[in-house]
């Protein structure tokens, strides 16, 4: 008697073969005629068109199973997300007080008016849009798919919009920033005409100003060498952001240095609140300064200071939120291939939660002049 | 006692007899193939499944020595080298070795002893899938860059959560530890099949050599297994959940892990090795058309092997900076070890002198065993020798020893058997011609890879090496190794065309008994086994008795047909076989396969931390559980007539049940579990006992007490709940009340236990004693959930009408862990409460 | 007597080819009291094996094609007794006495003069190595362990995070290094010499490259190194060195690394006080030069994947430059 | 319990005994070295040296009283057959090969020092 009969199972599967067969023949002939329009000016079929949203929606919907949203948001992390919003999504899904360009709104589907259509999806299917882009619509993928943090920001900022007027969208967006009205000669002959899309300002401040938002770093003070290099490595793909790096690519070498230099020269805006609990600043002392050899982690005062290498950033005075968020990040294992990285992400998978957070809020805490003590 | 000589049937059998029997064993077609439990089905799928595990860590061999074969070599990663060659010793050890040794006694041993299957057709079902699930997850792995690269040792602290923080090492220690318990089913399984279903007749001098090795085989991995479960279940639970047994730094100790893992590993060389002696004590004689030399000598060898090699697992530690004169001792026992395999070599020797060998494949492969056995034998006494294993410890001098023994002394043999036994499982044999081939690469390939590593290893080359620079001169060693393993390969490879070619699975009309062998196992087979079981009266009874086959094939002897309309086999009794009872078996059924694929879920959706969906699929495999044990304890019936006006019972209870010796065979698995963890909790304290508390710091001695109390009060009320089963087949609520009291009883017992270790301040994660304390807890707790389990299974029957005075092995087996569970239980609080006391 | 390339012997035995002609790390070139012992129990096994492997054969042999009469003694119950049972039973003894015997004389071997005790750390993956002057500073080094001829010395072994086996063949055993205990291995190097021994436990990622050499030198020449060992290096007289100096403190190398007389004083790396001095760097993967340094420092990840120091890439060329001179500056003035 | 298993149990315990007893001594001893060492160094040699003499002597003593199991029975049932006179013989064999063991385990203690 042979293990397995085998002649049922034969019979099945030939069928399975060649109904297959006849439907790949018959979907190329169709395409192979040319007959299908893919015209963007005609729109869709109505049945054409619930049939695609049936499966986006659907398609999100499974695919965002997974995800799982933050409880509530912080007000910097719409702050951030407003910002890149700004500069990245307005032009095709307007924003209030922003029109959507024409252009954009003859694009096949037509991008929606986010501030009623969010209402439709939950945070996580959101978050999912934001990351991956929608296949067929001209909806692109988040720059830096491994930046997670970057792409809750504008989740969280979306949650707000449909509560903004335009002052409001405009407060949130361009962050006090006060741009010059333009005489008639300079919106003709000039290139940044409006809007103030790429303005460092926005996000990081100037002069007296520091970042509106916290998880935004504090860039007056650091060093232009530096700050050449993190540019240079936004620009270059070395260093991922989905907000940083459309902004460095799009500034020339020179104008990276000169912006650079700016910053450089800026005075620290003074120190951000001071929030955090003295026994965690205490315990970030004593790891800022003597580090865990147990644990392996070295003192982060022996590069972070202000006598060491130009290529490091100091950290005095820095964003806690900024510092716990860029830390957390190396530790879930997300490393970029600038030369920075190489040497701070080992050392930051050896933090554990409690010392990100310690070490994060000492730094906070600190001024120029304390770590300068401390050092010597 | 039966005489052969005078058939049981002499009149000829009904016609529809035959057509019958054919029915109820026939094997599900299509997919139904995986609801069959059959020994034969399950046999060959088990042997398929262990050689693809075989080629696949094969594989990863040869990557390695593609890796090697030239200094400082780029071709593999160093982190890919680690992974790789921790997945080789896993697998080869854990997922072909002892798979493979189980899965030939499943396929041979009914065939060999006369039965008709194996006594519990649904467990060896369930290992199979659970195995084959379970060893594939695990060897994917390795292709999601998540297998672990700790080696397959996984000594901590480099497996701790500290030095291996992904998930490589979960799924090791989950993974194993699942397929170990799968190992143990099939070891219950074997012992119980062994002891209980041979032949009328088949005394235990008459057993052929292979039921001897796998009986001693499964007895070992009854007390060897244990230790290294034990060993995973504390260290998934430091990486789970911080509880310190490893860590120095709060009073765990990293040498644990390697005593209780050695206790494991050492005896598993011999577990390996014992079976595959079986086989070449099997193929010796039929191919030198003799009978064994020293038959008695043999058994006594494998019985001195079975302890001796537990004695020895010290070994390992040579380099540890242990006392010398602890360390001499663990020498002498492991020259002691080497005195049975001296009596094996010498009585097959005597074998081949005594009659006349034919130059088979199989002989060969038996050939070329002993040749590259002995010398693995002999450098083994080498390593025992502590001044030289203190050079040659981690050198691929062992690399080469350990080789010798497995792939000589455990491969060969199996090669051997595979071209020895194809012909009783297929329409045609293995080619002849080609299988001297394949010997030949295999041989010289085997030398050619493996010697030279003893001279590496002499010039310095430590194991797990992923590269070595070119200034220490070992390229052209490890040249020769490369060229030599691939050499091996290819008679691998060639192997595989011959079964490809050859191999025509089939379970009628085999090419038969090509060999003139001597054994049960040869006669003329179906699905169903033998048409009728012959009373045995030889070791080699077809050599006694040339008409042998065509008398079964008659059916003039016992058993010729199905008496109950259901698949049935004759337990006899362990010692002398005598008929017992008549062993009603079970048919195809999904469960097994379900409750293996879920219980394979569980454990490796636990890994990736996905604790829900693994709680569901765990509750769902023990449903799956529950189905399959409810429909397995059959309503007597009364007396049956197998033949000769021979009447047996159809049912059986207490120990002469065959469940009931499964019952205990497994209460010795969970006793040696707990003495793993004895000596676990002493040994720790011998290390620190600094952190062992002050009287003062421990729990008031009032609870322990309550908790024994209300453990001897739940044993002797499950004793009276005995008492008031019912006569007949109806629910009784004075039973159902006592039983259900019995698992309160014990349930409490605990919970005061944990309690007031909790409120006296001792926490698991603190040090090495509070950890080792809920330890106790944690094997208890197990314990008790099976209990309780139990117990409602026993009350669900009750309530069914399916238990009473005479239906009752669920409950006896239910009473057997019962007060197993309250021996352990009072044994552990003596020990947690009483030993601090008595050392501080 | 142990033949001088013993290596060539046991291959020429074993199997007519070439190439086994490496001391570097053999066994069976001893140079110490210990491992000469050692050699000696391996030469007596190699004997023993080959006579039983011999003996196998030719029973078996005898047993498949011999005279009747042989054959028919082989195949005796007897037979499978005395060959099986006597025969191992009284060599395997011989044996075991023989093995003992050697622990013994291992474990009473001379004490004579002031015993040297040195420190060993395995880490992940390098050798941290702590000499204790009896008077003076703590005098740290790595992978390369110096110790006198002639007198007996004893290696205090522990391990600072997994297990690790100290292993130097030429001149003993190997001993583990377990956390949370303390091993010892004592010896006594017969000849002056540099031998090669590298981690024998399998101890994660780099384990391959984790190897370190010992330094035997005569015990006015040790006194005179230990000497030097103890100084702190000078202040670099060369602009060159001074920049890399500067560098070497602005860039954070102190906190890993240790350079007496400096502001660096890490522990989580190896002492670099006399790095100057040392035969290589990346532990043994490369010999000490200015080319090897610079590439340690800025491309370590390749050259011993895994190690704990972080890749300097920041370094502009001729900062890597100078602080490659500043650190081949370190070391005791001769 | 049916007779068959208490038959079953005597001659099994018979044939397990002797190797059983080399196993107990074995990690007596080992036990006993561990135990003794972590104590204090004075008394450990005269202390090891006791209960090496204690385990052997109780060691044989089993070992004996094992064989002399075997013989009662032999001559109680001289002409029984099968299982039982297979697994005596059987167990004379395990005797002699469980007193090579623990000769081999005591014979180290005679040349080496007991914690070192």
């Amino acid at each position: 008697m042979p293990l397995v009969s085998r002649p049922r199972l034969i019979r099945t599967i030939r069928f399975i073969l060649y109904g297959l067969i006849a439907i790949t023949l018959g979907g190329f002939l169709f395409a192979w005629s040319g007959l299908y329009s893919v015209a963007a000016s005609r729109g869709h079929f109505a049945l054409t068109n619930a049939i695609l949203t049936f499966g986006m929606r659907n398609s999100v919907r499974t695919h965002a199973l997974g995800i799982e949203a933050p409880q509530s948001y912080s007000d910097d992390l719409s702050a951030l997300g407003a910002a890149h919003f700004h500069d990245g999504c307005a032009y095709c899904h307007g924003a209030p007080g922003v029109p959507t360009d024409p252009i954009a709104q003859r694009m096949l589907p037509p991008p929606p008016d986010l501030s009623t259509a969010v209402r439709d999806w939950r945070d996580r299917e959101l978050f999912w849009i934001v990351k991956h882009g929608i296949k067929y619509t001209g909806m692109p993928a988040w720059v830096a798919a491994q930046r997670d943090d970057e792409v809750w920001a504008i989740v969280a900022f979306l949650r707000q919009l449909p509560t903004l007027d335009a002052a409001g969208y405009r407060e949130l967006a361009l962050g006090g920033l006060s741009i010059r009205p333009q005489i008639g000669r300079e919106i003709a002959t000039t290139e940044d005409t409006s809007g103030a899309m790429s303005a460092c300002a926005r996000c990081h401040g100037a002069d007296r100003r520091g970042p509106k938002s916290h998880l935004v770093p504090v860039l007056h003070g650091q060093s232009a060498e530096f700050l050449i290099a993190a540019l240079e490595d936004f620009a270059a793909g070395r260093r991922a952001s989905g907000i940083m790096q459309p902004v460095a690519s799009g500034l020339s070498p020179a104008e990276r240095e000169r912006v650079a230099r700016y910053y450089a020269g800026l005075a620290r805006p003074g120190a951000p609140n001071r929030l955090e609990s003295a026994a965690a600043v205490e315990r970030g002392r004593e790891l800022a300064t003597q580090g865990d050899p147990n644990a392996k982690i070295p003192a982060c005062m022996d590069c972070h200071n202000t006598a060491a290498l130009n290529a490091y950033p100091r950290l005095s005075e820095q964003h806690a939120a900024y510092i716990v968020n860029r830390l957390r990040n190396w530790r879930k294992g997300i490393t970029s291939s600038s030369a920075t990285d190489a040497i701070m992400a080992p050392i930051a998978r050896s933090l554990n939660e409690q010392q990100i957070d310690d070490v994060a809020a000492y730094f906070a805490s600190t001024t120029a002049s304390t770590s300068k003590e401390e050092k010597q | 006692m039966v005489d052969a000589v005078s058939y049981p049937n002499t009149l000829p059998r009904p016609s529809e007899e035959l057509a019958q029997l054919e029915a109820i064993w026939a094997t599900p077609g299509g997919w139904r193939i995986v609801t069959d439990v059959n020994n034969t089905v399950i046999g060959l799928f088990y042997t398929a499944t262990a050689v693809l595990f075989f080629l696949l860590a094969g594989i990863l061999a040869l990557l390695m020595r593609l890796q090697l074969a030239v200094p400082s070599n780029t071709f593999l990663s160093q982190e890919a080298y680690n992974q790789i060659f921790t997945m080789h010793g896993t697998v080869m050890m854990f997922l072909f070795a002892v798979p493979v040794v189980e899965a030939m006694g499943i396929l041979l041993l009914p065939q060999m002893l006369g039965a008709r299957d194996l006594p519990f057709p649904r467990l060896g079902a369930y290992a199979f899938w659970a195995y084959l699930v379970g060893g594939l997850i695990f060897f994917g792995t390795l292709f999601f860059d998540l297998a672990p690269s700790g080696g397959w040792f996984m000594y901590p602290p480099l497996s701790s959560s500290q030095f291996s923080p992904g998930p490589g090492a979960d799924f090791w220690l989950l993974g194993i530890g699942f397929i170990e318990i799968s190992a143990i089913a099939g070891a219950i399984e074997i012992i119980v099949g062994v002891l209980r279903t041979r032949a009328p007749g088949m005394t235990l001098d008459q057993m052929p050599m292979f039921a001897w090795t796998m009986l001693i085989f499964a007895g070992m991995i009854v007390f060897a297994f244990p230790a290294v479960i034990l060993a995973t279940l504390l260290l998934e639970l430091e990486r789970a959940f911080n509880w310190p047994f490893f860590i120095a730094a709060r009073g765990g100790d990293a040498l644990l892990w390697q005593h209780l893992f050695w206790f494991f590993g050492h005896p598993e060389v011999y577990i390996i090795f014992l079976p595959a002696a079986g086989m070449v004590s099997m193929i010796v004689p039929t191919m030198c058309a003799t009978p064994l030399v020293g038959y008695r000598l043999i058994v006594v060898a494998l019985i001195a092997t079975g302890f001796f090699s537990f004695g020895l697992w010290v070994h390992h530690m040579f380099t540890t900076g242990i006392p010398a004169l602890s360390l001499s001792f663990f020498s002498a026992a492991s020259m002691a070890v080497a005195l049975p395999s001296g009596i094996q070599v010498f009585a097959w020797i005597a074998t081949i002198a005594s009659g006349r060998l034919r130059w088979t494949t199989p002989s060969l492969f038996v050939l070329g065993f002993l040749v590259i056995f002995s010398l693995g034998g002999l450098t083994g006494v080498m390593v025992a020798m502590v001044p030289f294993d203190w050079q040659a410890h981690d050198t691929y001098f062992v690399v080469a020893h350990f080789h010798y023994v497995l792939v000589g002394g455990m491969v060969f043999p199996l090669f051997a058997a595979f071209y020895y036994w194809a012909p009783a499982f297929s329409r045609l044999a293995l080619s002849e011609q080609l299988g001297k081939w394949i010997f030949l690469l295999m041989f010289a390939g085997f030398n050619v890879a493996f010697f030279p590593m003893h001279l590496t290893g002499l010039m310095g080359m430590p194991r797990r090496v992923y590269t070595y620079p070119a200034v220490m001169q070992w390229d052209v060693l490890n040249m020769i190794s490369t060229i030599g393993a691939f050499l091996l390969a290819a008679g691998i490879a060639i192997f595989l065309v011959d079964v490809v070619r050859s191999l025509r699975p089939a379970m009628s009309k085999t090419a038969g008994n090509v060999w003139g062998a001597a054994t049960l196992e040869w006669l003329p087979n179906n699905v169903y086994g033998l048409r009728s079981i012959p009373a045995v009266t030889s070791a080699y009874p077809l050599w006694h008795h040339p008409q042998l086959a065509k008398e079964i094939e008659d059916g003039r002897h016992f058993l010729p047909g199905s008496i109950t309309g259901l698949r049935e086999t004759i337990v006899t009794s362990p010692f002398d076989a005598t008929p017992q009872y008549l062993l009603r078996l079970p048919g195809p059924g999904w469960t097994p396969f379900l409750a293996a694929v879920l219980t394979a879920a569980f454990f490796m959706l636990l890994t990736v931390k996905a604790v829900v969906l693994a709680l569901i699929c765990g509750l769902l495999g023990i449903a799956m559980t529950v189905v399959w044990m409810w429909g397995s304890d059959l309503k007597p019936l009364p007396p049956v007539d197998i033949g000769a006006n021979l009447k047996l019972p159809t049912y059986a209870t207490g120990s002469l049940s065959h469940a009931w010796w499964a019952m205990i065979v497994l209460l010795l698995v969970a006793g040696s579990l707990y003495l793993s963890y004895v000596f676990s909790y002493l040994y720790l304290w011998t290390v620190s006992p600094q952190v062992w508390p002050r009287l003062s710091a421990l729990a008031p001695i009032a609870y322990p007490i309550v908790s024994a109390l209300l453990l001897v009060l739940g044993s002797a009320i499950l004793e009276i709940a005995r008492r008031v089963l019912p006569g007949r087949s109806r629910s009784s609520g004075a039973f159902v009340g006592l039983a259900g009291l019995a698992a309160a009883a014990l349930t409490g017992a605990l919970v005061i236990d944990v309690l007031a270790q909790w409120r006296a301040g001792l926490r698991p994660e603190s040090d090495a004693h509070g950890a080792m304390v809920y330890m106790a807890a944690f094997l208890q707790g197990q314990l008790t959930i099976a209990v309780l389990a139990m117990t409602g299974f026993a009350i669900a029957r009750s309530f069914a009408g399916r238990l009473d005075r005479k239906r009752r092995v669920a409950f006896d087996n239910l009473g057997l862990l019962y007060h197993y569970t309250v021996g352990q239980g009072l044994l552990g609080l003596l020990l947690v409460h009483g030993f601090p006391r008595l050392a501080g | 007597m142990i033949p001088a390339r013993p290596c060539w012997y046991l291959f020429g035995a074993s199997m007519l080819l070439g190439g086994c002609t490496s001391d570097v790390q053999s066994v069976m070139n001893p140079s110490s009291l210990q491992a000469v012992q050692i050699v000696e129990v391996a030469w007596f096994l190699f004997g023993f094996g080959t006579f039983v492997l011999v003996l196998v054969i030719v029973t078996l042999l005898l047993a498949i094609r011999g005279p009747l009469r042989i054959r028919q003694a082989l195949a005796r119950e007897s037979t499978v007794i005395w060959l099986g049972i006597a025969f191992p039973a009284v060599t395997l003894t011989v044996l075991l006495v023989y093995g003992v015997w050697v622990m013994r004389s291992n474990l009473n071997l001379p004490h004579g003069g002031s015993p040297v005790s040195i420190e060993v750390v395995g880490e992940q993956w390098w050798w941290r190595v702590l000499y204790h002057a009896p008077a003076g500073p703590q005098i740290a080094s790595a992978n390369e362990i110096r110790i006198p001829v002639g007198s007996p010395v004893t290696l205090n072994l522990k391990a600072a995070d997994v297990i690790h086996s100290f292993w130097v063949p030429s001149i003993g055993g190997k001993v583990d290094m377990i956390p949370g205990r303390t091993t010892q291995l004592q010896l006594t190097v017969d000849r002056p010499g540099v031998y090669r021994g590298q981690c024998a436990e399998y101890c994660g990622g780099a384990h391959a490259l984790m190897a370190m050499d010992v330094i035997a030198m005569s015990s006015s020449d040790y006194a005179a190194w230990l000497e030097r060992a103890a100084t702190v290096p000078a202040t670099p007289e060369t602009d060159i060195g001074l920049h890399g100096r500067s560098i070497f403190l602005a860039a954070g190398c102190g906190a890993c690394h240790t350079v007496r007389g400096t502001a660096a004083a890490g522990s989580l790396g190896p002492d670099l006080t006399h790095i100057g001095a040392r035969r290589s760097v990346g532990i043994k993967t490369l010999p000490l030069t200015r080319e090897n340094l610079m590439r340690f420092i800025v491309d370590g990840q390749h050259v011993k994947p895994g190690n704990l120091m972080p890749e300097f890439r920041v370094l502009q060329p001729q900062q890597l430059e100078a602080l490659a001179s500043y650190l081949l500056s370190l070391k005791a003035a001769d | 319990m049916s007779d068959t298993f208490k038959l079953s149990l005597g001659n099994l315990l018979q044939v397990l005994a002797p190797p059983l007893i080399w196993f107990l001594h074995l990690t007596t001893v080992y036990a006993a070295e561990a135990l003794i060492c972590i104590g204090p160094a004075g008394a450990a040699a005269t202390m090891m040296a006791w209960t090496i003499a204690l385990a052997t002597v109780a060691a044989l003593t089993a070992l004996l009283l094992t064989a002399w199991t075997l013989h009662r029975d032999n001559a109680r049932h001289p002409q029984s057959l099968g299982s039982s006179r297979f697994l005596r013989g059987v167990s004379h064999l395990l005797i002699l090969l469980s007193l090579l063991g623990i000769a081999w385990t005591i014979l180290p203690t005679v040349f080496l020092p007991t914690c070192a």
